[in-house]
């Protein structure tokens, strides 16, 4: 039994890693309802932000309110660049993803270099602020966004029954590579270097960790993903509004997800997505008219932070290892 | 010049709205160095109520703050009691931004089912008065509630600086290990620091109904430029958020008037940013964060 | 062995408000010295360390360390120059574990945030010196889990990975056990023959008297007395200072 | 390294989610699709409306206008002997739930048609699934330009014009004035918004042609809660005119600052929140309404297709009095109205029948008689009211009005 257990445990994550991406990969093409797809899509991108806010607001306990802004400016400076061509084939928009991901980590590195000379309360006010300007600039910059009457994209010429499928397998490789951000900062110096910084800033920097450089890497990481993840969902959504691209609520959702999931682990923010975000969708559809939406989405937010406060992983971690112990 | 001193005579009025509004945020975050990301919403719940109080019984908006004051102490003070103190010491900075931010949800969310989503404005007979002073117009809602926000602050201060329980705010302010060795009993100051703030609230909501047209949203309009006022005056510095409120007020009044209202709000943010760039800890920032 | 001194401190000033917390202070710490700061609570031997390490800013005065001048003092750089602290309240990483924590504290830069969590040459020094500090049961459990002698150990362990010339101990044996105190003791021998330089801030006057020579009194923010610890017992200032002038 | 260890635990937990997922899709997708093709089978309609969030209010009145028309043809038989049955679905005033929603219900529920949304930006990512999946789009509420831009064969803007046009009637009525008794001077503060500032700068193009000069213009924010700064600034430049584009609440809070500014011009005219009969005067002060010109689609007085009917149903199954209904009830009504006429008209309902059709020929419905470019924009006009004591009454063009507009002071001014 425990060697079977020991072997399950040297071979059991990357067994049940590969099996899960296995079904992710198949699951378009053996689902064809199309809303299927959908709402997989979204699980799938909502699984890539949580997993990239992780990176800051979980390894390097910097809880940025601002992600959403960075999505945006993803989004807009696809929607922006494609506005005025013609999609093609349909898959031009998904090649400039890459540069629009770094030129957005680039925009963000100095605005975290500012935001990070503050701490955990004051960072998250700061970056929400952040959130805020960035949303105005998308209003009153209308020569460029086209203010509040939003931007258009070309419409992907993707045949109806198999439409999504194209944004899904974009939306599930931001997942891999923010999986793989992951797994490379958790395995790496940065990830002791973030850790270090979490527990103590001051004692880090005075060991002569490279505090900064720590935190503007996990930052401009999480960024990459984060603003690729927008263009891909300007894409689908193919128009796009200041309040919609650049919406404090999503930044709200991502910090649920990974709070719900467990912060600083690899696989919480997956999993706090794919609780979450399909119930979101699916309640509202279902339950929406009766008004209580709201008031049911505050209760499971407070039921969380109350009773699994460090995440539903790290809770079930502490079981099992008591659990072990005791047998 | 006429209408920039009109925008100033504006915005100082409309900062002292915000100076009460954001009283009870620093107090909050004084206290127990929670950022209270309901703070708008509990103002938008006090101007339905007086909203409700004043056409349901005809109950006047400025005396309404007696009755619903207390209602939203014991709402504050029970957030803090059942939700807030439960919490993992540990991150209880983070995990309480995101309780309040369920609270507010919570607000928001029962105040549709109860009022919806139509705007509203509580309209007592003197609300479309105003007086000519020197040739500016002055309405006599924003002077009254210039004046009752004068008075709350007024009073705030008084309480923390000549109670008991004002001194025990302070020392748990300064220091809650001390605080908790000298026999201040913090959890329960907390949650009376917190029903204080709540409470002023009240206040503020009374007037904000007044001056303003609400929905159940309008607390996410509230809440970011709360904050700014709060971290601008140095989290947890009584002074220093009044003195930030009037700078909001004023800032935002002049360019409005002056340049394009569309760039209030922003230039307001920036200025932010700039200060926080300069000065970590806010204009007034104690270097012991958290000097009431 | 002598020559130029390893730290030089020169007129340091500190004032927080109205209150001046170092004042004018002077002194320099020879190489291959445990020289001892000491001095009555509040003569602002805590603040001279945080002056010293970066960790505040001086109002006014000059530092060389290692023939240097240091212009602006920053924790991190002068931590990989050679020169490191410890706390009061010993600061480890609760949940890094034991030889993580000593790996953190190596001193590489930001060109080593792309390599191993944990690279082989770090394990291995890391191990040496957990066996020598007697931790090694400890090597893979959270910091968080150690008590807090050991912490304490573990943190004046870590700093020894990044092979400083000068160490900085702030009360290495307030509130620990006396077992504990001749561990520290001794392990403070040890490193010193090999090479490693001291400036202790510690209120056992015993362990002063036995282990720092010289030592230097201040008070009131400036330096009033330096010398051999037997010689400088003896000023009637230093009596002055410590029993209430 | 513990990390493996560490992950152990949360691979098997994202293994048994993934499995579950996995479960729940076998199950979900091997639900029947319903046989819309039976001809007795009941004519099942979807719609997105935000239920929560804030369009709720104009959403909850367009799903009162919806089911409103479903009671009255199902008391009639239904459309060709085939009952309605609605499904609404609540979109949380959220664009990628209203995709998601529309997909669900013509791809899930297998809906035989889709009327639209309420919120105007919502419109066009769902107008683009309806495209997608060759269904009709009869929307009551999406006329930005943008929604035109678009070029859909498929949608159908159920009310008399864009809304750009919706100032075009008082820039008529202005037009229509002797050159002695037009305004000289004219300002234009309106709402950084796709459904508001598009209608000052329409009402001021075609002003400025006719030379009145335009002596400020101004964007606020929708975040605003105070408009005293602009309507200050608007007064230091004394225009006689004052054109708004306006949405609602800042409709209310433009007033409140004129009142206590104590400034007025000669003529105010509001786009949108003037003509809401039930909130403006609450929000600003019944004393203080007369005399505010406003337009709009739809009007309780209105001597428009099946209104009478319309009002009767209406304050028969939801109480109140006709002037409590939202103008948004009549654009969703209407949308139903258009699908009974087509189906009396063809004899069929289904989609592609529905968009040929409604692309030929005129039709009535409450909102006047419409018919569309190819674009999907009505080619009517609007109604220009005018507040006359404390009633909102139309007063041009002639045709519809029940009063002769009045000239005279403000109220507050003075």
């Amino acid at each position: 039994m425990r060697r079977r257990l020991g072997r399950y445990r040297r071979y059991g994550p990357g067994l049940a890693g590969l099996a899960g991406l296995a079904a992710l990969v198949v699951f378009p093409l053996a689902v064809s309802a199309p809303w299927l797809v959908t709402v997989g899509l979204f699980t799938l991108m909502y699984a890539a932000l949580a997993s990239a806010w992780n990176l800051v607001g979980g390894y390097a306990g910097y809880p940025s309110l601002g992600h959403a802004a960075f999505f945006g400016m993803g989004a807009y400076a696809e929607a922006i660049w494609w506005t005025h061509r013609t999609a093609g084939s349909g898959y031009g928009p998904f090649w400039t993803l890459p540069p629009i991901g770094l030129a957005v980590a680039a925009v963000a590195v100095p605005v975290a270099w500012i935001a990070m000379r503050t701490r955990t309360d004051v960072f998250a006010i700061v970056t929400i602020t952040f959130l805020f300007v960035v949303q105005t600039l998308a209003f009153n910059l209308r020569g460029l966004t086209g203010g509040a009457q939003g931007v258009a994209m070309p419409v992907a010429p993707f045949t109806p029954a198999t439409f999504e499928r194209p944004f899904y397998y974009a939306m599930l490789a931001l997942l891999l590579l923010a999986l793989a951000m992951s797994y490379g900062v958790l395995h790496s110096r940065l990830g002791l270097a973030l850790t270090a910084v979490r527990g103590d800033e001051d004692k880090a920097r005075s060991v002569g960790v490279p505090v900064g450089a720590a935190k503007l890497t996990a930052f401009a990481l999480s960024v990459v993903v984060t603003a690729m993840a927008g263009g891909v969902w300007a894409y689908y959504l193919s128009f796009i509004y200041p309040q919609f691209a650049i919406d404090p609520l999503l930044s709200i959702g991502m910090v649920l997800m990974v709070f719900l999931g467990g912060r600083g682990t690899l696989w919480g923010p997956v999993l706090g997505a794919f609780v979450v975000a399909p119930a979101q969708q699916y309640l509202a559809y279902r339950f929406g008219a009766s008004q209580l939406y709201l008031l049911a989405y505050a209760a499971l937010f407070v039921v969380v932070m109350l009773v699994m406060p460090r995440g539903a992983l790290p809770t079930l971690r502490d079981r099992i290892r008591r659990a072990e112990a005791r047998a | 010049m006429h209408e920039a001193v009109q925008a100033v005579i504006l915005g100082v009025l409309t900062g002292g709205v915000y100076a009460l509004m954001a009283s009870g945020q620093t107090l909050i975050f004084g206290v127990m160095k929670v950022v209270n990301l309901a703070q708008g919403a509990l103002v938008i719940l006090a101007a339905f109520l007086s909203h409700s109080l004043f056409t349901a019984w005809g109950v006047d908006p400025f005396l309404s703050v007696l009755i619903i004051a207390p209602l939203m102490f014991a709402l504050g003070a029970a957030v803090q009691w059942l939700l807030l103190r439960p919490l993992h010491q540990d991150d209880a900075a983070l995990l309480s931004l995101l309780v309040t931010f369920a609270v507010a949800l919570g607000i928001e969310g029962a105040l549709t089912v109860v009022y919806h989503t139509d705007y509203r404005t509580t309209r007592p007979a003197y609300v479309d008065r105003s007086w000519r002073i020197a040739g500016y117009q002055v309405g006599e809602v924003r002077l009254a509630a210039f004046a009752l926000s004068l008075i709350t602050l007024g009073g705030l201060w008084m309480l923390l600086s000549r109670t008991r329980f004002g001194r025990s705010v302070r020392a748990t302010v300064q220091n809650p290990v001390a605080a908790r060795l000298l026999g201040v009993e913090t959890a329960r100051v907390a949650a009376l620091g917190f029903g204080l703030g709540a409470a002023t609230a009240a206040a503020a909501g009374a007037v904000y109904g007044m001056v303003y047209s609400f929905n159940p949203n309008s607390h996410y309009d509230l809440i970011s430029r709360l904050l700014s006022v709060v971290i601008l005056g140095g989290l947890g510095s009584l002074g220093g958020t009044v003195v930030a409120a009037l700078v909001m007020g004023v800032a935002s009044s002049l360019v409005g008037a002056l340049a394009s209202p569309v760039w209030s709000d922003f230039s307001f943010f920036v200025v932010l940013l700039a200060v926080l760039l300069l000065r970590p800890q806010g204009l007034f920032g104690a270097r012991l964060r958290g000097a009431l | 062995m002598s020559g130029p001194p390893l730290l030089e401190v020169r007129a340091l000033t500190k004032r927080f408000g109205g209150v001046t917390a170092v004042d004018g202070c002077s002194f320099a710490v020879r190489r291959s010295t445990i020289t001892g700061l000491i001095g009555p609570n509040g003569s602002g031997k805590t603040t001279v360390f945080n002056l010293v390490t970066g960790h505040l800013p001086a109002d006014s005065g000059q530092l060389v360390f290692d023939g240097r001048p240091v212009t602006r003092p920053d924790p991190g750089r002068l931590y990989r120059r050679g020169l490191s602290r410890t706390f009061q309240q010993p600061r480890v990483f609760g949940e890094l574990t034991v030889l993580e924590n000593m790996s953190a504290a190596a001193g590489h830069d930001w060109r080593a945030l792309a390599g191993r969590r944990l690279s082989a040459r770090d394990a291995a020094r890391g191990d040496a010196l957990l066996a020598e500090f007697g931790l090694s049961g400890h090597r893979d459990t959270p910091a968080a889990e150690l008590s807090y002698g050991q912490r304490k150990l573990l943190e004046f362990a870590a700093l020894l990975m990044s092979e400083p010339a000068l160490v900085l101990l702030d009360e290495p044996t307030a509130g620990v056990s006396p077992a504990m105190v001749a561990t520290i003791e001794r392990h403070v021998r040890a490193r010193n023959t090999s090479g490693t330089t001291f400036l202790l801030v510690e209120h056992d006057m015993g362990l002063v008297m036995r282990l720092c020579d010289p030592v230097i009194v201040l008070d009131g923010g400036t330096v009033i007395a330096e010398g051999p610890p037997d010689d400088v017992r003896s000023r009637p200032r230093v009596l002055d200072a410590y029993l209430g002038g | 390294m513990r990390h493996p260890y560490r992950h152990a635990s949360s691979s098997r937990a994202l293994f048994a989610a993934v499995a579950a997922t996995a479960v729940l899709v076998a199950c979900s997708s091997s639900a029947k699709p319903s046989s819309s093709a039976s001809s007795h089978a009941p004519l099942k309609i979807g719609i997105s409306l935000s239920l929560t969030g804030d369009f709720s209010d104009p959403g909850k009145s367009a799903e009162r206008g919806y089911r409103l028309w479903a009671d009255t043809v199902n008391a009639k038989g239904g459309i060709l002997g085939r009952k309605v049955q609605l499904s609404i679905v609540d979109d949380t005033s959220s664009p990628t739930q209203v995709v998601g929603n529309y997909q669900n219900l013509i791809t899930k529920d297998h809906v035989d048609l889709t009327f639209g949304p309420f919120s105007s930006l919502l419109t066009i990512p769902a107008s683009q699934v309806a495209k997608r999946y060759g269904y009709a789009f009869l929307e009551p509420a999406g006329g930005g330009p943008k929604v035109f831009a678009q070029h859909l064969h498929n949608l159908f803007f159920v009310q008399p014009a864009p809304v750009v046009k919706q100032g075009d009637v008082f820039a008529d009525y202005i037009l229509s004035l002797p050159a002695a008794r037009r305004p000289k001077t004219a300002a234009y503060p309106a709402l950084d918004d796709p459904f508001a500032s598009p209608i000052a700068d329409e009402v001021r193009t075609r002003l400025e042609a006719a030379g009145i000069k335009t002596v400020y213009q101004q964007i606020y924010p929708a975040e605003i809660t105070d408009l005293t700064p602009v309507v200050s600034a608007m007064a230091a430049k004394k225009p006689d005119l004052v054109v708004g584009g306006t949405q609602a609440d800042d409709a209310y809070r433009m007033v409140k600052a004129m009142v206590q500014l104590k400034w007025a011009p000669k003529l105010l005219y509001l786009s949108n929140g003037a003509n809401d009969p039930h909130n403006f005067p609450g929000n600003v002060g019944a004393s203080n309404v007369d005399g505010i010109f406003s337009s709009g689609d739809w009007f309780p007085s209105s001597n428009t297709y099946g209104n009478a009917g319309f009002l009767s149903a209406y304050t028969r199954k939801y109480g109140g009095t006709a002037g409590t209904i939202d103008s948004t009830s009549a654009e969703a009504y209407s949308c139903g109205q258009l699908l009974e006429e087509v189906a009396a008209k063809t004899g069929k309902v289904d989609n592609a029948t529905l968009i040929s059709a409604l692309h030929t020929g005129s039709w009535q419905t409450l909102e006047g008689n419409l018919s569309w470019n190819a674009d999907g924009a009505a080619n009517s006009s609007y109604v220009l009211v005018q507040w006359i004591s404390g009633k909102m009454l139309p007063v041009y063009p002639a045709g519809r009005a029940q009063h002769a507009p009045v000239i005279a002071a403000l109220p507050w001014g003075g």
